[in-house]
């Protein structure tokens, strides 16, 4: 009743912001909860204050959603720009509502 | 009519302290001591974007009156020459980080798209300095701003892709960048005003008159602290950049600087316009190029566009930039 | 006084032209743009909630001062018109909808409580339009809005509810609405605002003036500057509508608009402030009746009431209606 | 000594951000901390942008309470409002801070 | 000149009537309200910040200016008193708290450091008094509130660390307290604004004047809308406090305020001028003094040093002390 | 590939702001994300509105780092400060970048 998916947090500048929340969406994503933040990490980089800090973005997916999009993190952003990204086990209210992905809804 | 050169170092060293010795200047050093005594300071986010809006906004609005005001034909030149500058200063920026700087032609176009644009806040600031300094400055440079903060951008982004094409730059994309730029909130909210204020005119534009003219330069000056602060963040790795980046860094300006007061006579402008064309020219934009080159030049060094834009020219121009300008052109004027 | 419907059609164009012309509608248009060309343009929540807040208190003290020097003889008559207008068009408006617009009976509550209602920003932009067209309006106008924001919601919250109280809602009580709609920001500040401008009177405001007056109508350019990026996001929306819905939201605020510029004039106001009074009855509440109505009526849905109040019917009475109230309160002046 | 407790966190609109603090006070939770957010579901609905974004709560309670707060989301605002609720499993220093439910107190 | 106490009832109410029924107080007002019937109103966190930053620079340009107009030897009287009022009042607040109000060290510590600092909405508000009630207050007064700020804060900080040094308190440093104090964001524009202020004189600040001296009453007003929302909060605290430290709540405003107008007059000040002195030194801080105890004596309960600065003697003074102030100025100035 | 790494939020009144930052960082944190909150717990504590609401402040870190933490959190700050603490297990994306802690690198 209460199946356990994924929660992928991603902190990242910016000027990633659409690109991210599109990338989580290409990738079976149903929602995502966006936060203003500060940080500092090993690269502290941030292309203007007027651009505003960084973004945290937090959504509820299922593991395999959470595979892909670690791997397109990794192969298009990780290196030029600064991203973080980690997963976490939650259990969800109501968690059919965040599996979309059609052939990973059997998530093993 | 003074006789060029004359009376000019009493008055030089006048305008410098006259320039110094102001509310806009003494709050941008106010942040920068708040952040060399480690203060708890802090404008927030919020009011800091909010500040910024208002800003460009307002610019745009009182360029576009001025521009409802000024005939074509007297637009004209200045536009030209504006356009030209927005050409020629990022191809000088771009050989000299290059060839003197030594950069990598990524960090060299990164840096040259920065020089090539323009800082709202140094036009600001310019125009201050030149009433203060009993100099007129025409209305519609304002909208001169706006004409020369796209081009530059593009002259670097394109010097920095012209190698890097080969394959190598990823995640970047020059199409992205273009709609960046042109959709980018300063670009819209320094063209909006604009057309807002062409459209409505000077009578219209002075209903809202006590809230985008009358208290501008105050809020001006809380836009500064905060600028400050940023500045001194980034002058903190001024020591990573090099002696040869810092000499550019100062020399950049100057040169764009008199080339833009050269070029503001010669489009025949008033010495106080052609001023603050130099400081338009001089000055390295910290707002619509920073965003514009992180998305499409993700490799290049925010550490040297950034520190270079807002921890030495800026601070550079504000102080002694700006003066040098308004003497450099007034005692050029009296030849043209 | 010129023979009604004589130089009316160049007057009218005129005024509409007037209208559309202006800071505040061309920072509406300027937010919707920059949403059609997807730039990142963006006021930061804080800012937005800050100039609501600043808005709604200064109409408030506007009107207070206006009601202290106004007679209470004066005010009954249009107090008590507004009161009407309060219990008439919800009730029209949820008739349409549930009939023509063949909606629920929630939904049709909903809407009605919106359209029952008022905005504030309509208000103003009204006020502005009747100003620039040289018509006077009522400083008492501010006080009618606070009598016009709260009775509509309930008419239509009452409606709503008649049918699903048999047992079919749960979450939403009627009394945590109302307690809502009573102690919601916006009227607090509006119903604040009043009550601290009617107990100081004119001089002591006065001293408040250069902010809370004097800049208002720039703040207001600000603000809608966001409004429009919100509209236009809800436009998006207009295709799941329906051509019902659509045709609703655009005749319900010149049907509300007429009643209102009748009672007006019936009241025996100005053309000008019974036009506004029009404004105000013809438009649709997107600050107190949505989160009154997602707290009493969770279930209906706010693609379809937010929509038609922001996406349809405001701009449609920035536009076309304010214009056109102008135009028939000087067209039926004469005959009162 | 750092025993583990449930981490809830809640989004939901605006407008329930008082009826969602009391509902988990008044299910045990001894606090609990809040963020303004945004973010897109798939309800995409906002009551309105003057009430502000999105809310955040996270509250750090016992395994109990969580599932009681669950319920109640289920059966009172789930299906009407927009709201997304889930758990994880957190560490925490000097959790007995945190488990006031008195006979929740031994979480099975 | 008027026989002392002679139409002086009369004067007092009508005094006490002219400081109530203001803008600033009813907006305060509204605030409380707000919280007791539970409204959703909030002032952003950002928008608060950003109005107490305003604030502050603000009092410290004005301030700068009026020294920069005024006579050293005119300025050397008032400050050498107010420095003596920053070392009475925090020893008077630490005894009377520690013996009548049988608080520990560390908290009648903490409180004194509170009521030996001075609240600028205070002081604010007690200068709209004064010129509501037609008294003359000097233009310096600004740079009195930052010479206050400071050392009544060391003192009750001294005077808590006195006995805790034992060992006890941990967490805590005293050195980091002094750099909080000195570095805190309060201090810091207040004095950065008194030297810009100083600095740019009159005439350069004229030029920031509409943003920073115009429509500060206004924003002044907003601010209190969020302290009373925040006042009201900590009065709901009152009920634990005990009758005893109520008393010392209302007490040593009222102690410390007419040790402040004497001190005021002493000093050769305008009646006007000596009321002001006495409000500042009577109130009690809630920006600077928090943020120190905080730090250095985390033992402290902000539940007494808050409640007391924030729930009671600030709205004390705001309605009773300073028109009781304003009245034995009056009174004693003759005197003098 | 995707390491297994404590995440550690600590949630603190403002005034601690630095302090926190800095104790993190010494303890081998690589960076952190700080955000701004409200929230209410048993202390009720707030320094002053001027100083803001309070900080969470999140960071990746390695599980000996985190026990530091905790450990210094108790002793200098538990006690006199409204604070709490948690930690979860996180997997992240590039895990080899949090790890600064020279011999806490083979964390087992
Ligand atoms: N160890 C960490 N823990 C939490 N957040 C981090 C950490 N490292 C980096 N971040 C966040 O990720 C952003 C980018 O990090 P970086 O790419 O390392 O500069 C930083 O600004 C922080 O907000
Ligand atoms: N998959 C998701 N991941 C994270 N946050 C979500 C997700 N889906 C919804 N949300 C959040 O919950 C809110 C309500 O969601 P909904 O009820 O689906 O509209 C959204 O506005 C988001 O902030
Ligand atoms: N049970 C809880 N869950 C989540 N956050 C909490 C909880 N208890 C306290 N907090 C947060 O920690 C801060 C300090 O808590 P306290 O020390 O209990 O006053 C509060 O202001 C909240 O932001
Ligand atoms: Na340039
Ligand atoms: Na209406
Ligand atoms: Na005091």
């Amino acid at each position: 009743m209460n199946p356990t998916l994924k929660k992928m947090t991603i902190v990242a500048e910016r000027v990633l912001k659409d690109k991210l929340i599109r990338l989580i969406r290409e990738e079976g994503a149903t929602g995502y909860t966006l936060i203003a933040v500060e940080g500092e990490g090993s690269r502290g980089v941030r292309a203007s204050e007027f651009e505003g800090r960084n973004v945290q973005i937090e959504t509820i997916v299922g593991p395999e959603t959470a595979q892909r999009v670690f791997d397109q993190l990794a192969e298009r952003f990780l290196e030029a720009y600064a991203v973080i990204a980690y997963t976490s086990d939650v259990e969800v209210l109501r968690g059919t509502k965040f599996v979309r992905d059609s052939p990973a809804n059997s998530d093993s | 009519m003074p006789k060029p050169g004359q009376h000019d170092n009493g008055r030089k060293v006048e305008i410098v302290f006259q320039n110094l010795i102001s509310p806009i200047v003494l709050c941008f050093a106010l942040g920068i001591i708040a952040v060399w005594i480690r203060s708890d300071l802090e404008v927030p986010p919020a009011i800091y974007q909010g500040l910024s809006l208002y800003l460009l906004l307002a610019i745009g609005l009182k360029g576009g009156v001025a521009v409802s005001q000024t005939p074509v034909s007297e637009l004209a030149g200045p536009a030209l020459v504006t356009l030209v500058l927005g050409f020629l200063t990022p191809l000088s920026a771009f050989l000299l980080m290059r060839h003197f700087g030594r950069l990598s032609r990524i960090d060299a176009g990164a840096v040259a798209a920065h020089y090539g644009s323009v800082s709202a806040v140094t036009f600001l600031a310019a125009i201050e300095a030149a009433r203060a300094g009993g100099l007129i400055a025409e209305g519609y440079l304002s909208a001169l701003v706006a004409i020369l903060e796209v081009p530059g951008i593009f002259v670097g982004l394109v010097l920095a892709r012209h190698g890097a094409s080969a394959g190598k730059s990823k995640g970047g994309s020059f199409g992205e960048a273009v709609h960046e730029v042109l959709t980018g909130r300063s670009i819209l909210l320094l063209i909006g005003g604009l057309v807002i204020g062409t459209l409505c005119g000077a009578k219209k534009v002075e209903e809202v008159a006590p809230f985008f003219i009358t208290p501008f330069k105050g809020v001006l000056c809380l836009f500064l602290l905060e600028l400050g602060m940023v500045a001194a963040r980034r002058m903190r790795d001024l020591k990573n950049a090099g002696w040869r980046l810092l000499v550019l860094g100062t020399f950049l300006p100057l040169f764009h600087g008199i080339l833009g007061v050269v070029g503001g006579l010669i489009a025949g402008m008033e010495p106080g316009g052609a001023a603050v064309l130099g400081a338009m020219s001089g000055s390295a934009s910290y707002i619509a190029a920073p965003a514009a080159v992180r998305i499409a030049l993700p490799e290049a060094s925010p550490g040297i566009y950034l520190t270079l834009s807002l921890g030495v020219t800026f601070p550079f121009n504000l102080t002694v930039g700006i003066p040098m300008f308004m003497a450099v052109s007034r005692w050029l004027a009296p030849y043209f």
